[in-house]
């Protein structure tokens, strides 16, 4: 039956399932260049050395999720987590980095390239939105916490955390549990904005 | 900027440069101390447009809606509303746009005001320090006569940031007295309010005190109810004190009901006008969004109206509200999906979806108000007698209401979609059997022909 | 029982007892290996109800559905669903609850097993070990000649786990040749389907194969497309194979639109029935939840059939689907407030309103289709010819076609509640538009009325 074609996704599946990330606003995927560049000159050849210290570069390595919160752009997030129903049982990284060792640092130069980057030049998109590796490493972690309970309900033969967190994901039906209701805030008027806006002619654009 | 500013930014305490008062109509004084909302408030000057929102063309006046839509002007035959029916647009336009409709060519009532200007400190002059008694003789007063009065005291502002805040702490406060009876009148009925839980509250306790918003309302109810002192259907004229309709509920068919039982100050039944063509006492409905608004999903989820048109934004390490009050289909990734988490496109369509639904059951509202006034014209005309069209005419005030409310309400259904479609449904069904009413009282005419005694209006 | 042994008890990977196969449509052997989802699936046999679903009462057979409306058995007049037509139950009566139904003293199809029997291995037989080819010869057998080979064959049973589960590995799939035929042609067109991407994206792709819902569907549509081989608008007699008119759409308009461009293979036009009274010919609308599913908000946000109607459930240490398919308002818990953060009761009162505000509108178009049947009914009887009747009659069609496609389908307006209103609304507007062009017949019969010719009917 038709049903052995699902062992190996079609490639074609997986592009859909990056086509099915909700919100995803069509951002590129960090490229592999970036996390080579991030590992080799470590975060600070995103963000300048000074910036990282300065951003508590270090304690960004630790599980404090007041690390997270350096970043008043955080803020919603780690207010909806202190609400949220694993407050008392998961901090930031238990969710958002992978666990092995080396991806898990890997991931968070890679973020902190990224996120340190795009929070000094403010040019990331608001409101922030959960990209699809975040995605990815979101459910891993989920199901590795309830692996037991859910076990009957994974289907590792249509692909791992990654196929799972675009096909099915674990919030599709829990997306309260990191952090309650959408915490997201949009960001501020931006030149940009009223360019895209073909309908408005008289539209003025700001200094 | 790098982060070192950023978090200097963030930690910027806000500071009153000059006091503000009740009497502080003008934005620009308010604009020193809340230089971000302010920077907000003004770009409601510029014009913004969408398929069905809007108006962002470059003449001096949107659009002709009645030009657009003929039915339009026609249901409005023997009204103000059949000379001159335009497109909205932003707040910074609300009292010249007033004061250029050519519907002011017929006589009007100074309560046109109310909705339209900073009038608070007019309604205490009128009423010597008391703006309630002052609103309650404004109606009296022609049009002309208040906006002189407006112009002189210095106060001709549009909506103004001490029309919707208190002075003293900024506080959100309800300023129109029409809004407060309005409400008041709400609370004491016991029509379900599922999306104001407070007034659900306030029932529930001694009733000693009217129920009071700028008291009993929560923060929540507040980000809608400053809207709803003027986005709602209302009767203005100078027969009859500004009236906001809710003493039976909010819904369509609550509000026909109240309207169906009210009368005039000198007794007579009430009445909007009557249909020049057919002679019919119709009913006007004015932009009931409040009204339909909490018909909807949103509303029972308290999705307030400030959430979609005046959504918080990051400016730095503030979070302020967006006061360029505008459509949300200009913002959508600060109007929606702070909570939605879907792709703009995405969002956008949806609402497209639902206001292209509406919008193809509005015009077909439209040929069937024509037809049935067709019918009665041509029936008129053969000689029919005002006794065998009575039910005609009585349909035709129904379908005209409801076909109105969803037609006056502004957002072309998506504030309450399933209850917008509902009430054009029950539009078409009168139209359409008003128009057979006609041809059975055409028929009864003629004893020989089936169909016999006018129809009797089906129930709801 | 204690946490530790609940571990063990779940720490057993999956241990498969017995092995199962493509033949094995007894639940209960496959319930020796997962028997949490048996105990649920078996439970479909208790009788529960709410207000507009299921069944809860003590008799052997649901209420009559034309007995609770008399206006459907008038609508059906001249065919089988006006013997009998009843309230759904749960999966366990499917095979009895046909069997029994005297729709059956008509003559009727094999096609009829399709969704009421786990046919698979029948369908198999048929056609000498080909599925589909059997499936392609099975609607030329009556249904009494199929049941009785059906019950030689030992697969007399309700839907079984085989006809959503692969054997091998346990993943969802669909059986249905007559789903899988119609996804194919809907795959094969280019109307939009927001809710289904995995058809978007095939459609940009080379096409070399057709569409394959069990290689090319996401797991999260395929929760819906189990449920879509049963839950659909169809046709089905010995005339012509058994079909899914999803070949322009899935919306009431595109399926209206594809049985009027159908023919049977003799070539006469597509038609259910010619009705009784009045000599329309008109359509059969059946159980079009997927249909309607996919018009709604939550198709749009991925919000499949499983989600509601087989939440999952905790059950020891474990999480599995709750394989008593119902109605979710008797398990609100589990099937919307995982996603839906507000109270049980809140969630019921949202249900409610959808669900009366659907009702009230189902009723007004059952008042005006009657009307209109009165309407021809006496045309007739005063010698109105077909000629001057004929755009009566299609109105007729167009409005029996969208009352009963919203009457049939079965969540009372919940799954897309503005899009059943719209539907609803122009069903009332053809059958009011259909007495008008009756009494404009009559009246034409007399030239010195107003009128004058059968009126046109008025575009979409
Ligand atoms: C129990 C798991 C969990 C924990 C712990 C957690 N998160 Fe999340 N996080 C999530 C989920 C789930 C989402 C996606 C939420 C959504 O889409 O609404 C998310 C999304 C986000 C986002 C993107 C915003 C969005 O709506 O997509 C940010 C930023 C974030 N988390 C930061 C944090 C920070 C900072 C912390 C620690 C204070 C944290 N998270 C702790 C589960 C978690
Ligand atoms: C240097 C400032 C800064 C710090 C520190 C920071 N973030 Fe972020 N974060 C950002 C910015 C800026 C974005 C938006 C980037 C984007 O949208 O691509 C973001 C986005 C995110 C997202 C959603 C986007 C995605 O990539 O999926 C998550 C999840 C997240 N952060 C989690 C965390 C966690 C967990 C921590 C602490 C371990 C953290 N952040 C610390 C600035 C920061
Ligand atoms: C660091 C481990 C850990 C991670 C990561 C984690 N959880 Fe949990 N979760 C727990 C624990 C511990 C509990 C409380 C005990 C229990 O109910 O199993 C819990 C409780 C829950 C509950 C029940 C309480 C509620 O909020 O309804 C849900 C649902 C849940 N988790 C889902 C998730 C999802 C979805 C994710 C991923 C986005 C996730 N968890 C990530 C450890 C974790
Ligand atoms: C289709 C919706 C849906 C999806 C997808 C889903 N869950 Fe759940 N989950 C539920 C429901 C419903 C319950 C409540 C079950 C009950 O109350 O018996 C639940 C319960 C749970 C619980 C137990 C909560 C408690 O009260 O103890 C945990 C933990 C959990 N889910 C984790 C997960 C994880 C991890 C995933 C992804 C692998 C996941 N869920 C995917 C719907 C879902
Ligand atoms: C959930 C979001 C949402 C809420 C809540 C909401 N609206 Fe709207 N509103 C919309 C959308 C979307 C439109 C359609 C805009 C368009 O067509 O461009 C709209 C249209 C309007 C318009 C016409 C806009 C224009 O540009 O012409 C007005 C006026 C309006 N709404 C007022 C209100 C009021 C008053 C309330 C509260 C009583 C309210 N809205 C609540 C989303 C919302
Ligand atoms: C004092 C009366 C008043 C108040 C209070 C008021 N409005 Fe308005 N609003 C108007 C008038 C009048 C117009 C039309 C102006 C014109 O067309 O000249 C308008 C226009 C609008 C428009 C159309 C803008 C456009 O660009 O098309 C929107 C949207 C709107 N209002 C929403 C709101 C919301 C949301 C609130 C509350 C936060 C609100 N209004 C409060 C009177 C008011
Ligand atoms: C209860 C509040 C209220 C009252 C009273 C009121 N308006 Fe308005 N008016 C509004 C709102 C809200 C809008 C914007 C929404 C719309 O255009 O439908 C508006 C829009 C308008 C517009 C621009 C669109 C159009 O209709 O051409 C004109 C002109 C106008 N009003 C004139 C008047 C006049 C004249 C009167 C008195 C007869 C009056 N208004 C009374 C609230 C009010
Ligand atoms: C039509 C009503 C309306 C008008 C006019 C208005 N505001 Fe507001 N304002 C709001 C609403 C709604 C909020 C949100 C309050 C809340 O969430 O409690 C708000 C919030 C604010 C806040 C609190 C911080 C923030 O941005 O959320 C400030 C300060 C403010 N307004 C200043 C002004 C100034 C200055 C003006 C005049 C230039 C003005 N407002 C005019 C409705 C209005
Ligand atoms: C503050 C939160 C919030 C905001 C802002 C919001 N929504 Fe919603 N929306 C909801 C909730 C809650 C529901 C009801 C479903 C539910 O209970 O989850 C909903 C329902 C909907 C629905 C389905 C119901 C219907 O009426 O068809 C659509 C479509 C929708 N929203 C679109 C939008 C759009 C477009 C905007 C922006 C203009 C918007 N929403 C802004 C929270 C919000
Ligand atoms: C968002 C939740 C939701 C989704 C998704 C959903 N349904 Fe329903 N369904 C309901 C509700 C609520 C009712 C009304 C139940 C009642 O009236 O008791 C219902 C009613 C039904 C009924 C009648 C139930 C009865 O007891 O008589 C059937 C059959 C049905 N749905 C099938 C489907 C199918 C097939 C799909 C997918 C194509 C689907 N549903 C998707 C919520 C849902
Ligand atoms: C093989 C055909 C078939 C499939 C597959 C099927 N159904 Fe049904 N379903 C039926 C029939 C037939 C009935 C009516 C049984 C009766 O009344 O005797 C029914 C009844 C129902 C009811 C009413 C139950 C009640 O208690 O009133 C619901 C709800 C329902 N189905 C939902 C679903 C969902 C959800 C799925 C997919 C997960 C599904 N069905 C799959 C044929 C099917
Ligand atoms: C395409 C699938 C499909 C086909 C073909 C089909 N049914 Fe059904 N049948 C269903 C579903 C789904 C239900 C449950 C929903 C409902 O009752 O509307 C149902 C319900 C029924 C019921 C119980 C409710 C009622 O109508 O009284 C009977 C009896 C029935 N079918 C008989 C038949 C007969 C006889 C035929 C052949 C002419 C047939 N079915 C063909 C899917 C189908
Ligand atoms: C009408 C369709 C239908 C029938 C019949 C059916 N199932 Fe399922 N089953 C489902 C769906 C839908 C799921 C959820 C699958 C997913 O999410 O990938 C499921 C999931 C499962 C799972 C995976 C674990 C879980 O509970 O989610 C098992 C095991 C299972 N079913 C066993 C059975 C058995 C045994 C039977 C027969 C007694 C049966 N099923 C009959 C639709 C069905
Ligand atoms: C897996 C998630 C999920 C489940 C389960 C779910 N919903 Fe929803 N619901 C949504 C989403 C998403 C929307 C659309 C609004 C939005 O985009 O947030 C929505 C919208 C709605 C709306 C407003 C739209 C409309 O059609 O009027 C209602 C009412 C609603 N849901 C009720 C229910 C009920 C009742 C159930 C259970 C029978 C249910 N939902 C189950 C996710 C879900
Ligand atoms: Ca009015
Ligand atoms: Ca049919």
């Amino acid at each position: 039956m038709a049903t052995k074609d699902r062992s190996e996704p079609p490639s074609k599946r997986a592009w859909l399932l990056r086509s099915l990330i909700p919100a995803s606003h069509g951002r590129k995927q960090t490229s592999s260049l970036v996390w080579v560049l991030a590992v080799a000159l470590g975060l600070s050849a995103g963000v300048g050395a000074y910036t990282f210290s300065y951003a508590k570069g270090l304690s960004y390595f630790g599980t404090d999720p007041r690390a997270c919160t350096n970043c008043h752009i955080m803020e919603p997030e780690y207010a909806g987590w202190q609400k949220g129903s694993h407050h008392d049982v998961a901090v930031c990284i238990d969710c958002h980095l992978p666990r092995s060792f080396v991806s898990k640092y890997l991931v968070k130069a890679e973020n902190g390239y990224r996120h340190g980057k795009l929070f000094t030049t403010q040019t990331f998109e608001e409101p922030i939105t959960i990209k699809p590796a975040g995605l990815a490493i979101l459910q891993s972690n989920c199901e590795r916490c309830h692996a037991d309970l859910v076990h009957d309900i994974l289907r590792p033969e249509r692909g791992g955390a990654a196929a799972a967190a675009a096909e099915f994901p674990c919030i599709h039906c829990h997306w309260t549990v990191g952090h309650g209701e959408r915490a997201g805030l949009g960001g501020p008027l931006s030149a940009t904005e009223f360019g895209a806006q073909p309908d408005a002619p008289n539209m003025e654009i700001r200094d | 900027m790098n982060i070192a500013e950023r978090k200097a930014e963030h930690r910027q305490p806000f500071v009153r440069v000059v006091e503000v008062t009740e009497d502080d109509t003008d934005p620009a004084k308010w604009g020193k101390n809340w230089p971000l909302e302010y920077d907000g408030y003004k770009r409601t000057a510029l014009q913004t447009g969408t398929r069905f929102g809007g108006y962002a063309g470059s003449e001096a006046l949107p659009p002709e809606k009645i030009e657009r839509d003929p039915w339009l002007a026609r249901m409005f035959k023997g009204y103000a509303f059949s000379i001159d029916y335009r497109d909205r647009r932003g707040h910074a336009f609300m009292l010249s746009d007033q004061e250029a409709t050519k519907r002011l060519t017929k006589p009007q009532s100074g309560s046109c005001l109310h909705c339209h200007a900073s009038i608070l400190p007019l309604y205490r002059q009128l009423g010597n320090g008391d703006a309630m008694a002052g609103f309650e003789h404004s109606f009296e007063y022609s049009y002309q006569e208040l906006s002189a009065k407006l112009h002189e005291s210095g106060h001709a502002h549009p909506v103004s940031c001490v029309d919707c805040h208190a002075p003293a702490d900024m506080a959100l406060r309800v300023t129109r007295p029409g809004f407060v009876r309005g409400i008041q009148a709400l609370a004491a009925s016991d029509a379900p309010v599922p999306a104001l839980p407070s007034i659900a509250l306030w029932r529930q306790g001694k009733r000693t005190a009217p129920y009071d918003p700028n008291v009993d309302a929560t923060r929540n109810e507040m980000r809608s109810f400053v809207c709803g002192q003027c986005h709602v259907e209302y009767y203005c004229s100078t027969k009859m004190i500004l009236t906001f309709p809710w003493g039976k509920g909010l819904s369509a068919q609550d509000i026909e009901a109240y309207w169906d039982e009210t009368n005039f100050p000198d007794g007579k039944k009430f009445v909007d006008y009557v249909h020049e063509e057919t002679g019919a006492h119709v009913l006007k409905a004015q932009h009931p969004e409040f009204e339909l608004w909490n018909q909807g999903i949103h509303a029972r989820n308290g999705v307030s109206c400030a959430d979609c048109h005046m959504p918080y934004m990051r400016e730095g390490a503030a979070k302020i509200s967006d006061h360029w009050v505008r459509s949300p289909l200009l913002n959508v990734n600060r109007s929606c999906q702070t909570c939605h988490r879907a792709p703009e496109s995405e969002l956008r369509a949806r609402v497209n979806v639902i206001q292209e639904r509406n919008y193809e059951l509005l015009q077909r509202g439209g040929a069937a108000i024509v037809a049935l006034i067709d019918g009665i014209v041509a029936a008129k005309a053969s000689g029919a007698t005002p006794e065998a069209l009575a039910p005609a005419l009585e349909l035709q005030r129904r379908a005209q209401w409801r076909l109105d409310f969803i037609a006056a309400e502004n957002s072309m259904g998506f504030h309450a979609p399933q209850e917008a479609a509902k009430v054009l449904a029950e539009a078409i069904d009168y139209a359409r059997q008003g128009e057979i009413a006609v041809l059975r009282a055409q028929a009864a005419a003629r004893p020989s022909l089936p169909g016999g005694a006018p129809a009797a209006l089906s129930e709801e």
